[in-house]
């Protein structure tokens, strides 16, 4: 259920991973690579990630979780690589018996993983490129 | 002993590759590794306040004890997601 | 962006629709029907809805939303008619420039139309059949 | 006048149909209007402490005044969603 992949995301096999017959709620959380950033025209981004770690701290995130909620399934997909505006970066898919569970889980999971998983992106804008830091 | 260091993002940048194998003295410490780094590399000093380091995975303070064999990550601030 | 209807409802459909390149975030839940409801093994599910004024309160949930969040695009679409288990009965996506937008008005959203949204659903287990109200 | 009522789900089992067209006397409030269905219906009574009304898709209380044309809904305790 966790994943660093140069390969593009998609939420609806995300959703459907992590569906099970006990569940009846849903929630998932997609991070866009967006055209502006600090007022620039953003051209794309490289993302780029530690990926044994960052798979290691999606783990964390997930035990982490299962200590406050009662949730069924959680997956974290990563991607990296070149991504164009309007990608997905990132997907969060969170099933659990009932509502708030999975969306206080899935809001949790990327509160989590802006702090502790190892990914970085370089954003490419007609300035020139920068590497974006911690919890933009 | 020998450990393996990894490098990301701008740290990479600066010191010009992804991957270092290094020899150090036994009993040093991920501090002892990093001042390694700093006086090669003024720009990475520059970035020392902020930087992460992991031992094996895990992030790990700079007086931890390297043993051989360790994988050191050195980690500028983290930033997953989009921008969100 | 507000529909009742008879039609399988698709996650991806809906993430598509809210989707705008100025959206950094995109929070999506969907409810779906459980296998156990109270302990009773349930067959099937019959939904019912007065559309009309459905419609009107979905409209509602979105004014509320734009008052208190910056957001881009919301949908909620409601099943209804008969649904097996495991089927989705509602899909609220939203889009939003950052990511506590986007979660924080798909949680209110859910929330809000399990208030104020007519539409009701029978459980139809071995036991027979019961209209399930408010807030269930 | 004459007003549509809607009634749905346990409310529309009880009353054997889902659109009833009613001829009031003016001033009639909805209070009134329900009145003419606890008569009839004393299982809708029953249930009249948890069941909320709409006037024209809003939600209204029972001392509001009825119009001609007006159309009246009969919602028991609302339940969207799954169980969730």
């Amino acid at each position: 259920m966790f994943e660093v992949t140069e390969k593009p995301l998609s939420v609806a096999e995300a959703v459907s991973a992590v569906s099970k017959r006990t569940c009846g709620a849903l929630a998932t959380f997609t991070g866009v690579v967006r055209e502006f950033s600090r007022g620039k025209q953003v051209s794309y981004l490289e993302y780029e990630a530690y990926p044994e770690m960052a798979i290691a701290k999606m783990r964390q995130i997930e035990q982490e979780i299962r200590d406050k909620w009662e949730i069924e399934q959680i997956l974290i997909h990563h991607r990296i690589g070149h991504l164009e505006i309007g990608e997905a970066s990132v997907v969060i898919a969170v099933s659990a018996p009932h509502r708030r569970q999975a969306l206080e889980a899935c809001a949790y999971a990327i509160e989590r993983l802006k702090q502790i998983v190892p990914v970085w992106k370089k954003e490419v804008s007609s300035d020139g490129s920068f590497w974006i830091g911690m919890g933009s | 002993m020998q450990v393996q260091v990894k490098l990301f993002a701008a740290a990479r940048d600066i010191v010009g590759q992804g991957e270092v194998s290094l020899q150090l003295t036994e009993g040093s410490t991920v501090g002892d590794l990093m001042e390694h780094f700093f006086t090669r590399y003024p720009q990475l000093k520059a970035m020392a306040g902020s930087l992460l380091l992991a031992v094996n995975r895990e992030f790990a303070e700079r007086t931890v004890k390297l043993q051989e064999g360790d994988e050191v990550g050195v980690i500028p601030p983290v930033s997953g997601g989009g921008h969100v």
